[in-house]
């Protein structure tokens, strides 16, 4: 095993899973590969367990909402996989509907999925599909909207609790 | 290893403290007590103000005092009981002051400052404002319990010192079963700490007070040992004769005890005295449970343990007895293995003794029994508190280890060892200078 | 007693003279020793720590012993910001603490949200929307200097206090209305 | 009575969000059976600050003071991580003396964060003493802090394109002294109080065990992964700063005390870690060159161009990582911050179920994954 280079690991990628790559980027200020939402738990699998890949760490979950694209409103998941055996890393992205994102649970491939897409969740409002106990983690277990949605508006008040004071 | 860390710990506590002391230059040395002179300072105004230093239980000046009075014995009763009440809080308001002070000097730290000189009085305020604090008791507790629990916690403290000594003939009252009646009345104290767990209605309560019964319980088992062992040895269950053995030999000539050596203490009465003295401290650190056994109040895990629910003055007396429980086991282990208040230097302990002493003599050599008794026990209390400061906490399943798989076995061999040793040398101690028992 | 007098000119309140001196001993001994309640919730908790810790040493002026349960304690210093989910339970904690008791508000965003203040849409803009506070100390966070001089003027207010007005301290704004 | 008639019954036990050890308002939810704990569950959330919304309303430099506040028991970790994404997104060149600066206050920071780790933890275990003695040495720390940037804990010392103060000779002397007077007699000290007592290794070792391929699998970084033997650090696995021209080992668990990746393991990780910080910064001091201490124009402000980076420094708790989403304004678009402690702590519940584990036990393993909540929840 031995440490691949971008390209390389993406021409592992489309070895493997020929349908899943949409879009590559090798120019940007970090290189990054987009894959279809529907088999991204594919790539997950292959990205964890082919051993020329090896990403055994899945460092972050980012997702970030474009309410104006002008190919309609989308929300990215992006998933930053790190190999601590090969010494590589893989920025990943899966682009959603805004209106109804949902994507598969990596959960059971990376544990650490667990809390990482529950706060996507509740910050974005990303639907993982398979997660065991997709609920709020980081707000109030009754908190209203996504806050991390760029049209999210703070509640004025919250159980009687004045929360606009400027 | 640990070794090192008392060293480390002792070193702290004795370093100057310029660095961080600032205004407060302190000169004070960790390691004294004020709380026991106080307790001197009675017995001495009793004894030059009745002017009867007579060599008779104190129980005995009081009667005689209260002879012309209506009701002698319940007099003397008070007075006995005032007294040893009184010494129990004075002990305890210095020794929470000291607690404070020794543990803050061995952390770099000052202590208290602001209340009396070097916060002497700190203690006071803290009880005071405990006093004038609001009462809760928690609408889903039972309160009878509740209210009770404490009361009977200080209780079982405090009825311990009855047949405890304070020095020579200083004794609320000599029973024939002193011992015997630490051991029972020690059980008294573990129905308070459940009746104060359970009635709260806390599971943090809960769960300190199963760990003190546990723990409670568990270790009476050695301590009893330890006694069994010294009863055995000694012949007589009363503390007072128990300590007299620790005086040396009898004067043939005149049937007085003139005192001794520090070899014809019980500590040194054979080998496994030795032991069963380091057994008998290590579980009475767990029987008033001070850490490294302090499970029950665990601060990092169970919140406060039993007393989470308590308020003000209730929670005040959970903390009286715990520093009132430190002195008993410490003056227990004075009286059992460390000569009492003989001194162990021969000319000393002669001092005032015998048919030809002087009034004058009499009333010295009282004065430094008391004073060596009372040191004695006070170094233990200032072990109990450097053990405090520098170990960690043991969980509950090593804590019954040490109970039932250590402290056990080896106070079982130690009581058979003592046995046999007594049977071989017909009573005499390791160097062969002891007391025949008759 | 013109002594007296002087000191309790009121003609209303004259025979409540005894009780100025009782004010004078309880004051003196609550004041010096004001337990804490170990209530440490984010960055000011850490200089709390340093507080009570080798170099600044709470314990010099009594309130060494912080105490974990609410019940032991008279001040809670809410150090840190106080957010929407932990809200009902600072209210809890502040209501489980018995009389007499203190609130020292120590940093910015207990005071009104601090940096939060615009964008924090979970943070709760002041602690004194939940309970009443005492003494505020600013700072992001305080020093721990700051933190003693929030204990003395906590101290100077206990000193100030009358026995006979103990009720005044009791009303509690019922805010948090749980769901 | 027979044994059938006795009616035993699990509790439920609610520990947090105010208890004495669990390093702040982290709560969780027990089930016990006694002192037995069968399962456990995490609730976080207690202290979301909203980072991420803040740095949404700030411009680039304004959101460097919010870093701090996330893990405020190492910021200058925070701060250096947010500036070496913003740099590699609008393609800033530190100078050489600003990086030589950052390596010294960022070991410095993580050996006060391991003396604060180091303190609590001995607290959680029950000696008391451990934590003043490590505040006493913290706090010469923080006092030269204090001298380079006024502050204490919140730094916002390291800017995007080197840092916010000169270097005087008079701090280098200064950090040079401490150097003297910490390693080794303070350590050695440390050791003798703590790592090597009876009691505190019979409460640790054998104790949260926690497998390597476990730990990955969980996120788990920093110290907290080196404990379990994983020979894993960016300061020499993906070099950032100058930390490539600097020596230094990278301490792993040994298992010495009970089975590799316990509790004692991860303490002692964290040990030797600040003899390791102590060494590079001598070395950094050794070889501080003269020269400017930030680059001009972003010292004013930053203004990248639109693209995306995601960049990672090493920590004290673990990974600290920005995912910076620019959309060519002088406010980021998106900015996510991968913090350490949010990860390693999300495996208590998985430790809690691996074996059996007492209340105690629970309060010695979240020492000993040494959270910060501020970073739990941001």
């Amino acid at each position: 095993m031995a440490r691949l280079e971008v390209g390389q690991i993406i021409a592992v990628l489309k070895e493997k899973l020929p349908d899943a790559v949409v879009e590559e980027v090798l120019d940007g200020v970090d290189p990054f590969v987009v894959v279809k939402a529907e088999a991204w738990a594919a790539v997950a699998g292959l990205c964890r367990d082919d051993s020329r890949l090896g990403f055994d760490l899945l460092s972050c979950i980012t997702g970030v909402d474009y309410p104006e694209r002008e190919d309609g409103a989308e929300i990215e998941v992006i998933y930053n996989l790190d190999s601590i055996a090969n010494h590589h890393e893989l920025t990943v992205k899966v682009k959603l509907p805004r209106d109804d994102p949902r994507i598969a649970s990596v959960e059971e491939i990376w544990r650490t999925a667990d809390w990482h897409e529950r706060e996507t969740y509740d910050l974005l409002g990303v639907v993982f599909e398979g997660h065991h106990n997709l609920v709020r983690i980081l707000c109030a277990e009754d908190w209203v909207g996504h806050p991390l949605r760029k049209d999210y508006e703070p509640p004025d008040s919250f159980h009687g609790i004045k929360n606009v004071i400027y | 290893m640990n070794l090192f860390a008392f060293t480390t710990i002792f070193a702290q506590a004795g370093k100057g403290l310029g660095e961080f002391a600032g205004d407060y230059s302190s000169k004070w040395d960790a390691g004294t007590y004020d709380g026991g002179l106080v307790f001197a300072g009675i017995i001495k105004w009793l004894v030059t103000t009745w002017g009867v230093p007579e060599w008779v239980p104190l129980s005995s000046i009081l009667n005689g005092v209260l002879e012309a009075s209506v009701f002698p014995e319940i007099g003397a009763l008070l007075i006995t009981i005032g007294l040893v009440f009184g010494f129990v809080n004075i002990f305890a308001i210095g020794a929470v002051w000291s607690e404070r002070k020794v543990s803050a000097h061995m952390q770099c730290r000052l202590g208290p400052m602001e209340v009396g000189p070097h916060g002497i009085l700190q203690t006071v305020a803290d009880g005071l404002k405990l006093l004038a604090k609001e009462d809760i008791i928690p609408r889903l507790a039972d309160k009878p319990l509740f209210a009770l629990a404490p009361a009977i916690v200080f209780a079982g403290v405090l009825m311990r010192f009855v047949p405890l000594p304070f020095g020579d003939q200083l004794i609320a009252s000599d029973l024939d079963l002193g011992l015997f009646f630490i051991a029972a009345v020690g059980a008294v104290e573990v129905l308070g700490v459940i009746m104060a767990g359970w009635s709260s209605n806390n599971k943090w309560s809960l769960f300190g007070t199963i760990r003190t019964a546990t723990q409670m319980v568990s270790y009476e088992i050695p301590i009893g040992l330890a006694f069994i062992t010294v009863i055995i040895c000694s012949g007589s269950f009363s503390l007072m004769e128990i300590v007299n053995q620790q005086g040396g030999s009898l004067n043939a000539s005149d049937g007085y005890v003139y005192g001794g050596w520090i070899w014809h203490w019980n500590l040194f009465r054979n080998p496994f005295m030795l032991v069963l003295s380091i057994t008998y401290f290590i579980a009475s650190l767990a029987e008033c449970k001070r850490s490294p056994f302090d499970l029950p109040e665990a601060e990092s895990e169970l919140v406060s343990g039993f007393h989470t629910e308590y308020t003000g003055m209730r929670f005040a007396l959970f903390f009286l007895a715990e520093y009132a429980a430190m002195y008993l086991v410490a003056a227990v282990a004075v009286v059992i293995f460390l000569g009492g208040w003989w001194s162990g230097i021969y000319p000393l302990d002669a001092l005032g003794l015998g048919p030809e002493a002087t009034t004058l003599a009499k009333t010295l050599g009282l004065l430094i029994k008391i004073g060596v008794f009372l040191s004695k026990a006070f170094a233990l209390v200032f072990v109990q508190m450097w053990v405090r400061w520098t170990l960690p906490r043991i969980r509950l399943d090593q804590m019954m280890y040490v109970c039932w798989k250590v402290l056990l076995p080896i106070s079982l061999v130690c009581l058979i060892g003592s046995c046999l040793w007594e049977l071989a040398s017909g009573g005499a101690s390791v160097f062969g200078f002891g007391i025949v028992v008759e | 007693m013109s002594e007296l007098e002087n000191r309790n000119p009121d003609p209303l309140t004259k025979n409540v003279v005894f009780l100025t001196a009782v004010d004078d001993i309880i004051n003196a001994t609550r004041a010096n020793s004001v337990w804490p309640l170990t209530f440490g919730l984010a960055c000011c908790a850490i200089e709390m720590m340093a507080t009570g810790a080798a170099k600044y040493d709470i314990d010099r002026f009594g309130s060494g012993p912080f105490r974990g349960t609410p019940r032991q304690s008279d001040l809670m210093i809410v150090a840190g910001t106080v957010t929407h989910k932990m809200a009902p339970r600072v209210k809890r904690l502040y209501d489980q603490m018995p009389e007499p008791k203190y609130v020292i508000a120590m940093g910015g965003c207990v005071i009104r949200g601090g940096p939060y203040v615009k964008h924090g849409y979970h943070v709760v803009k002041g602690v004194d929307l939940l309970v009443p506070v005492d003494v505020y100390i600013p700072g992001c966070p305080p020093r721990p200097e700051a933190l003693l001089e929030g204990l003395f003027k906590v101290q100077k207010l206990m000193k100030r206090e009358k026995i006979l007005d103990r009720t005044r301290r009791t009303t509690k704004p019922e805010v948090y209305q749980p769901v | 009575m027979t044994e059938a008639k006795i009616r035993t019954e699990e509790m439920l036990l609610n520990m947090g969000p105010q208890h004495p050890s669990t390093h702040g308002v982290f709560r969780v939810v027990v089930r016990t059976d006694g002192e037995l704990i069968l399962e456990s569950e995490s609730h976080i959330g207690y202290l979301h600050r909203c980072f991420e919304k803040c740095a949404e309303g700030n411009n680039y430099l304004q959101v460097v003071p919010y870093t701090d506040r996330m893990d405020y028991l190492c910021a200058m970790m925070n701060n250096w991580g947010y500036a070496v994404a913003v740099e590699k997104l609008a393609g800033i060149e530190v100078p050489e003396r600003a990086e030589y600066i950052r390596v010294m206050v960022a070991e410095l920071n993580r050996v006060a964060s391991h003396l604060l780790a180091f303190g609590t933890y001995g607290l959680d275990i029950g000696a008391i003493t451990p934590f003043l003695y490590a505040f006493r040495d913290r706090e010469r720390i923080l006092k030269i802090f204090e001298k380079l940037c006024g502050q204490r804990l919140n730094y916002s010392y390291v800017r995007v394109g080197g840092v916010t103060f000169d270097m005087t000779e008079e701090i280098l002397a200064d950090i040079e002294a401490f150097c003297d007077y910490f390693d080794p007699k303070i350590i050695d000290e440390y050791d003798n109080l703590l790592s090597y007592n009876g009691i505190f290794i019979s409460r640790t070792a054998n104790v949260g065990v926690m497998p390597a391929d476990l730990a990955i699998s969980y996120g788990v970084t920093g110290p907290s992964l080196r404990g379990s033997g994983v020979q894993r650090d960016l300061r020499r696995d993906a070099p950032y700063g100058i930390y490539d021209r600097l020596e230094f080992d990278v301490p792993v668990g040994t298992g010495e005390m009970g089975q590799l990746g316990d509790c004692w393991d991860r303490y002692m990780v964290r040990m030797r870690e600040m003899r390791q910080s102590i060494r590079l910064v001598r070395q950094a001091l050794a070889g501080i060159p003269e020269g400017p201490f930030c680059d001009k124009k972003a010292y004013r402000a930053v203004k990248p161009k639109a693209g995306e980076t995601y960049k990672r420094v090493e920590g004290a708790r673990g990974e600290v990582g920005f995912y910076i989403v620019s959309d060519g304004t002088n406010i980021p678009y998106r900015v996510k911050a991968r913090a350490p402690s949010f990860s390693n702590i999300s495996i208590l519940d998985k430790l809690t179920s691996l074996s059996d584990v007492m209340v105690a036990d629970l309060v010695a393993i979240i020492g000993s994954l040494d959270i910060v909540l501020g970073e739990v929840d941001r």
